[in-house]
This record gives C-alpha cells, structure tokens and sequence, in this order.
C-alpha cells in the first residue's frame, strides 16, 4: 500500500526509532496540530465503544473527499486518532473503506493497541471505515 | 504419497521411550488420550517462558502477547474445524461441553413435556448430563438402542424417537467399536422434525476434519488432548443462534460487561460462557495440534490409522477364543478394535501386554451402557493413531498370540 | 537469612526477556498472573514427555505413572493447603471452584428465603455465581459494604447482617486493594450464626500458608496461576461435611460409580465433582508449584514482597497528583498497589511504563462494585511476587516520577 | 522389615528377573501351591470391593496365628494373593496388622498394581490387615 505523502514520512521518521518511549513523544508531535474533535463535540452518536478509554470519531466528506477528526481522553488514543487521519483524510471514501491499518504496525506502534481484538484501535478503524462506507453509498 | 513413518515418530518425544524393562512403547491406548508432538509441548514452554501473562484488558508487553497468542489460537481452530471465532468456546474438554449445553442452553430452553434422545453408544459424558438434567426439568428421555447384530444404531427407532423431541445426542464415532455413525443422515433427520443436535466428536475430530459449517450440526464437542493437544482443553462449537439461546452457565471475571451488587450484565458470544482467567497455555497447545495435524492429509491419515485397525481386527478374530467387538470392515470410524478373550482374563491380558510393552486400556471405556448391550461389563481395547506402525501392529498381533498361548 | 534474589530469578526463564526495545522485562502483575520457575514448566514437559497416558482405571506403564504423578500431586497439594486428598477437588481455577459451591452445595442446599453473604470487596468470581443463584432461587443477598475511608470491610454490617444467613461469602485478601479481611473472625462470627463459610483465597494462596483445617472454613477457592503454577488448574476445599452435601455438577465419565440408561449413581469424595479426563499434566505443575514455595519460608516471602508494596505506595504517593487505594501499612494483605493520577490517563500511563518495560496493570480488575466504592472506574495496579527486587521497585517509582513528570 | 523366611527366598528370586513377563511366570509358580480360596467359597461376604477383578479373601486364626486364603478370577490378582500369604500366614495378627506392603515393590511387581488409589492390591491388603484387627480384638 502507498500511503500518503505525509503518512509516508512519519513512517520513515518513525522506523529509525527503537525506543518506544521516544516513539511516544514522537506520536504526539505528529499528532499535536491534526484534526482534533474538540471535546465539546463529543456525544454519545459519535463515541466509539469497546475502548477501554473514551475516544469519538467525526467524519465527513468535504469537495467529494473523505475526512475525519477524533477525539480521546488517553493520549495515545489521541495520537493514534491523529495519524488515522493522516492515512484517511483528503481521500476518496472508496479508497478509506479499502485501507489495512498496517500503517501502525509499520510505525512499531502495534504495542500501543489494545490487545483484546474487540478493544480499542481497531474498533475506532472500523468505524472510521464504516462511517465511509455510508458516505460512499450516500454518494 | 506414503506417510513418513519415521519423521512422524520422531516428532513425539516419548515414543522412543523404553517400558517393561526395556522394551520398545508401542502406545496403543490412543482413544484414551493422545501423544503430544515436540511441537505442541514447545508451543507451550514457549509460552510459559516468553509471554506467559493474563489476558485481555492489559496494556503491557507480554499481556499484549498472551492474548494476541490465545485469541490466535481461537481463530487458528475455529479455521480448522470449519467455523469462526464467534463459535467457538473454550472448555476444557469434551464433558465440558456436553455440559455447557446441558447447563447453558437445555436447562433455559427445554422444559417438563421436552423429550430429547440420545442413544445407547454414547459416552457417559453425553448420558450423565442428560439424565441429571432430566430429573430436574422432568424432560424426557428417549433411547435409541444399539443393533449388537450389526453394531450400529438402530435407525429405525432413531427416526421413531424424533416426533416431538428438542435435542438430538449422538456421538459421532463410538469410543468403544470405533464405529461411526451416519451424522449426516442424523442431523438431516432431528431438523426436519424441529430438533437441535448435539454431536459428541470426542473420537471423530482426531480422524477427520470437522467441518462445523458444512456438516450442520447445532453444537459439536471436541477435547484436545485426544488429537495431539494438551490435556485441560477442549472447545464447543455452537451456531450463532443457539449461542444466543444459551444463558450464562460458570459466571465470574471475563463473560460479564457490568456487574453492580444489585445486578450484572453478560458479554455477548462465547465470552459470555467462558468465566474466569482462561486456560491460555492450553489453547496455545491445542492450536498447536492443529498446526501440527495440518500438516497432513486428514484422509490419509485416517487411511494409514485405518489400515492397522483393520489388519489387527482381523487378525486376532481368528485366535480361538477371542471375540472382536464392532464391524471393521466398514471405512469410516476410527482407529480402535475392543476384544476379549473367553478364559485369559482381562485385566491380566492387558497386564501380559504391558509387560510385552504395549499399551492398552480395559475396561468399560466410561460406556457402560453399550457394554451392557454387548453383554460384558468390560473390553480390552486397542486404538491406533497416526504414529502407529504396521510393524507395532504385527508385534501386538503376535504377542497377544503368545500370551493367549500361554495362559489362555 | 536473607533470600537469595539472584538465584530466586534464575528460577524463572521469563525474567530474563527483553522488552521494549531491550529494556529488562520488570514484571509486576502478578496478583494478574504469577510467572512459572523452571522446575513448574520442567515437570510437565516431562510428564508430556515421559508419562502422558490418561489416568484411572488402566493397567498399562503410562497409565500407572500418569495415575500416580496425577494422584500424588493431589496428595502434595493437600499437605500445602492442611488438608487431605479427601477434601481437595480440582477445578479449573477459582471462579470454577466458587460455581462449584454454587452449583453444587448451594443450588441444591438453600431455597428461596435463605440468605447469602457476600461483600463490596469481591471480585466478580464471588459476586456473579451468586447474583444468578439468588435470581433463580428467589434467595436474598446481602451485602457487606466497605468502609472506604479505612479500606475495611464495615465489621458492624457484617455482624448485623449474619443472623439467618446461610452462606458467607469472603474474599480473604482483595485483588484491588491487597487488604486482608479478618477471616478468622469472619469464620468465627458465620459459624456461630450457623452459616457455612467461603473464603476466595485466589490473592492469599499465593503469599500465605492456607491452613484449611486450623482456618476452619468450609469452602476454600485457588487459583494455580497465581502462585506460580500453571493455567487452566486450581482447586476447592472442602470439609467432609460439605462434600458429602453436594450434589453432583459438572457429570460424565469418571465421577460415577455405575451408568444404565435409566438411572446413574455416583462416586464418592472428589472424585464425584471432577467429571471427564481430568487437567493431569496442569495438576503436576501445580503440585510442582507447591513444591517449589516449599523451599521458602512464607512468612519470609510475605515480608520481602509485603517490603516491596509499602515502600512503593509511600513513595508514589509523595508524587504530585497520585492518589494510592488502600492502606498499606497493616502487614497482612498482599503485594498489590492501586493508584490513580489525575491527569495522566491510566491507559496512558500502562503504556507509558510499558514502554520503560514496567508490566502493570490497568481496569476493573473484576471488581467493578469495590471501584464504584471508591468512585472511580479503574486503577493502575502493581503487584509484586517472590522474585521481584527493591531495585525493580525503586526503578518503577522513579520512571513513573518520570511519566508524570513528563506528560502530567 | 524382616519378611518370613518363604517371601524372603521368593523377593531375592524376583530380584534377579529383570523381565516382567519372566516376572509373572515366576509369581504363578510361587502361587500355584500357596492357600487358594476354591470359587465354591467365594460369597458376597468376603468380595473385597473395589477391584476389576472378582477378589475375595478368608481370614481366621490357628493356635493363635493368623491365616488368609485368596481366590480371584485374574491370575496375577491371584498370584499376588498368594505372595501376600507368605508375607503374613503364620504370623500373629499384631504383627500383620503392622506389616507395610512393601515387599510387592521389593519384588519389582508395582507395575502391576492397579494405579488408582482406590483399587486393587492396597484394598485387598487393607482388608486383610483389617480382618486380622479384628482378630487381635477377638483375642
Ligand atoms: C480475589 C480473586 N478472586 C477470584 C479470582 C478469579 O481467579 P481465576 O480467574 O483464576 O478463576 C481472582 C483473579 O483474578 C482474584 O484476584
Ligand atoms: C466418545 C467420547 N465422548 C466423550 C469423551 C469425554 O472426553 P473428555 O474426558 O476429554 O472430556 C470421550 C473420551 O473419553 C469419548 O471417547
């Protein structure tokens, strides 16, 4: 999978790291200017269940193309939400609804997920992809 | 493709184990329990020296790695026995599955006036549960006897039994004859009449790929430690449906989603059933039998393990005064061949076996009921598995002939 | 005499992994899970290896070794909870042994109107099994609340809410908190109101010689896991009056005594309650387990790791924002030591010290009552065992001072 | 422990054998002439519960030593039966009830105990030392 230009790079940035502390700091960097769902825009239509944190999801298609802005109470949910973006947004929804998350694995992020399959990350992703499979029929 | 005989034995640590003063284990005691390959003892050293942590809810490294293993595992079996992870529960064995469904799903959906038929093969694993039930609900029991003639079900008061009952318990391959029985024909029967059915696959699933989705069944009990996987472990598959059916049976930690003093609410799918911390080292073992059982031909196999029942029946038929219990000249089944001698006794032959260092039960294989049908109160039984050789089943042949020789 | 920690951990292959791109692996989850020493993982590879046969009722070599390893470690396992192999029933862990007492004495021993015990400080193995009982039976529970500004139990409620109750539920030492409950006079206060006792011993096995007999209690549940043991095993302690009580729960082979399609009869003992191939290997690695807490003094054990806890929860509730649960400078109770912070996410936090290579453990912990006490819905949780060390302790304190420091 | 002259010569025999079907040759000779109980004496009263096999045993006394015959349906219950009558005939019924069944190790004959606790030669022993406690009771 080709990823985003800017994807693309956190992932090269990320690969010369071997410590997953670092690998943090440099998650919330990334993640500190993308697309945050302020907390005011938090409700129960757009909270994703199964997290062990709070964490909720907003998408919509802006000029035929797919976007999403998340919000969590854990940090790292928050970081995970915000390089989610950079893998999702500005692309057609087809495309999102297609997307593997390998990207996190790619990143050596994979042990920040949530180990219980119906938990966390993977749970938001499905949802993000979801919510564009609506927005592809809508189309 | 002949089946390499010597790698598969070298895969199984105790086989070059000496007994009787040393001689050669020729282990023919496998519809007890199987021998477990390097490869499952491994999985699971592995495990206990590498990730061995509680599952599910953890954020740490190794508790990232025992579930990300045990829920593999789920998905690993679930592939192998022709179903998904949504219907598979972990129990620990085959009697923990029959009576998860007693328990689980009979006892909330069966009521006094229900009748549900089982038959006179079955292990005692799937008659206890049933008559215990029974007695408490006020649910009937219906028998299907046994043809001791042909040694197969009587089908006829099979489909006699079915007008009006709710479950259907049949074991997929008797435990003691090795017979199979025509599950297929019986689960078409039990649905048309508007019964469930509960296929005990104890003895069938180390033979033959159980294909959950394609054989129909509503539930399928299956052990692991009788196909290459540890002892502790087994599953219950169960179609969606009825796992919807089936009200929380063990209850604690892990199968809730709330619990308040006043009130809990329950997981959905086989967590829902599978309380408490689970038997992670076990799961990984048992997937690991699957691993290592797909690395072969199911119907090869059971061709190879086939063949030794066969020659082994036959031959010992014609030693005066041995009677071979169940028909082996019919090629499903599994690989097992019960017989008694009319004056060496049976426990003394096993004895005189073991001291020739072959391992065999005695017994009334937990199938009293089937014995009884027979007339016997116990068999010697011989059951072969995939690294079993026609040379341990010539050397069986001719020890038995020296012993009965000698003492018969 | 001081523990050798050096040769302690050499005990335990785990400890010396990598984690976190090549941080030493600082396990402190262990009220989660205990990890396993050589000498555990050893006796059942070998019994894989050697002596794998199915128990009971054979004659052949394998048989006979696997029945006596399998019985001998019922045998071990009594002498280390002062008991006999009369009054220990192997269950898969705690949560069953508490359905066992459910199911099996309680189910068929109490009716509507009687009354049951059980506290704010179980963990939801003691809380559910009785949640469903009570709805089926029209049995009425109650509950002892805690007293969350001492982290005790309210004794005054405990009391008052004894007189014509029947069963008395208790954790001996909780799982969030590592507090331990008065059980002797619990056990003395039910006993004279005329209540049968229960004591969840999952969290005090592991640091405390049980004493079943001096203990007085009529039920006892463990877990294996957590004292160094395997997964899938644990068992239940019963009196003799108790299990000659019980009414079968989980049925099929083995726990009978005689099987006709009418009507079953049932072994004595244990025996009656451990229906099917029981969990052989897991039960050698239990008595194994045992056998290796036996080369230690456990009040030495209890010390060193009772060390561990205080010193952290003092010093990490010095941290600016940390708030710890439960008090730690009482010398009973366990290693475990939950706290919160208040702007650090827990889950955060977990990761956040994961990826130091600190296993830690973040949730309910099955205790969703306990934590609603206390208003909150999780906490982070340490909880140390034999073999960690006051550096791995220091470590912890000073990378959590880090992470708060850092992202609080 | 010091076993009677007869068992003594039959544990060193057993000694040299290394071969358990050799083994069991040599326990029926040894049993073939010792105090067998004729199956016309077999009754409910004397069945010792517990075996596979039909076991059953007679105890009584004579010029004020014990004495026991055994019958059984399988032969090396049987030969056993017999072997335990060379460790405890002739003895006065104090000392049989203080005997330890060991010699049945000593003779490389374990394996053939029945495995499960519950069963077998220890049931069959136990009777035997029971019976002869009631006999030093009734002395
Ligand atoms: C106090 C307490 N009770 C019961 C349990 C349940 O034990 P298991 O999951 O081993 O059945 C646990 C373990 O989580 C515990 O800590
Ligand atoms: C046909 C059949 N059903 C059920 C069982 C019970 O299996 P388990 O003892 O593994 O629970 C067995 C094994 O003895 C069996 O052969």
């Amino acid at each position: 999978m080709t990823w985003p230009q800017a994807l693309q790079e956190a992932i090269e940035q990320f690969a010369d790291v071997f410590d997953p502390m670092e690998r943090y700091e440099m998650l919330f960097e990334w993640a500190s200017d993308v697309n945050e769902l302020p907390i005011e825009e938090w409700n129960d239509a757009n909270r994703i269940h199964g997290c062990q944190s709070q964490a909720h999801v907003e998408c919509h298609m802006e000029d035929g193309m797919f976007y999403m802005r998340g919000g969590a109470d854990a940090q790292i949910v928050q970081g995970l939400m915000a390089i989610t973006c950079l893998a999702v947004n500005g692309r057609p929804p087809e495309e999102v609804v297609a997307i593997e998350p390998t990207f996190v694995d790619e990143m050596g992020l994979k042990a920040s997920l949530t180990p219980s399959r119906s938990n966390g990350f993977l749970n938001m992703f499905k949802r993000v992809q979801d919510e564009a499979g609506l927005l592809t029929e809508g189309a | 493709m002949a089946l390499d005989m010597k790698a598969i034995r070298a895969d199984f640590p105790i086989l070059s184990r000496k007994v009787a003063g040393g001689k050669d284990l020729v282990y023919l005691d496998n519809a007890a329990t199987t021998q477990k390959p390097q490869s499952v003892i491994d999985a699971m050293t592995h495990y206990y020296e590498r990730s061995n942590a509680n599952v599910h809810r953890a954020v740490h490294t190794l508790a990232t790695e025992a579930t990300e293993q045990y829920e593999n595992a789920r998905d690993t079996l679930a592939a192998w026995f022709g179903t998904t992870r949504d219907n598979l529960i972990f129990t620990s064995g085959t009697t923990e599955a029959i009576n998860l469904v007693a328990w689980g799903w009979a006892r909330s959906n069966l009521n006094a006036g229900d009748a549900i038929v089982i038959t006179e093969m079955e292990h005692h694993a799937d008659i206890v549960p049933w008559q215990l039930l029974a007695e408490e609900k006020g649910i009937e029991i219906r028998v299907v006897p046994i043809d001791t003639e042909r040694d197969i079900l009587d089908m006829d008061i099979f489909s006699a039994s079915l007008p009006g009952s709710s479950l259907v318990c049949v074991v997929h391959t008797s435990n003691v004859l090795g017979v199979a029985n025509p599950v297929a024909d019986i689960i078409a029967q039990s649905h048309d009449a508007g019964a469930k059915v509960l296929i005990d696959a104890a003895q069938a699933a180390p033979h033959h790929r159980i294909d959950f989705t394609g054989m129909g069944a509503d539930f399928v009990a299956i052990s692991g430690h009788k196909m290459c996987g540890p002892t502790g472990i087994g599953c219950l598959l169960a179609t969606t449906e009825s796992i919807e059916e089936m009200e929380p049976f063990m209850s604690g930690g892990d199968m809730i989603e709330t619990v308040t003093m006043e009130k809990s609410t329950f997981a959905k799918g086989p967590q829902k059933f599978e309380a408490g911390t689970p038997k992670i080292a076990e799961a990984i073992g048992f997937a690991a039998a699957a691993d290592y059982l797909s690395n072969f031909d199911m119907d090869e196999l059971h061709g190879h393990i086939r063949g030794l029942a066969m020659y082994t029946a036959s031959e010992i038929k014609s030693v005066p005064g041995i009677t071979v219990y169940g028909d082996h000249s019919v090629s499903e089944g599994s690989g097992v061949v019960s017989f008694l001698h009319d004056s060496v006794h049976a426990e003394d032959l096993a004895r005189f076996m073991d001291a020739g260092g072959f391992a065999m039960r005695t017994g009334h294989h937990c199938a009293q009921p089937l014995l009884n049908a027979y007339g016997v109160t116990s068999t010697n039984r011989v059951s072969f598995y995939l690294y079993n050789t026609m040379e341990e089943a010539e050397a069986f042949v001719e020890h038995l002939r020296y012993i009965i020789g000698k003492f018969g």
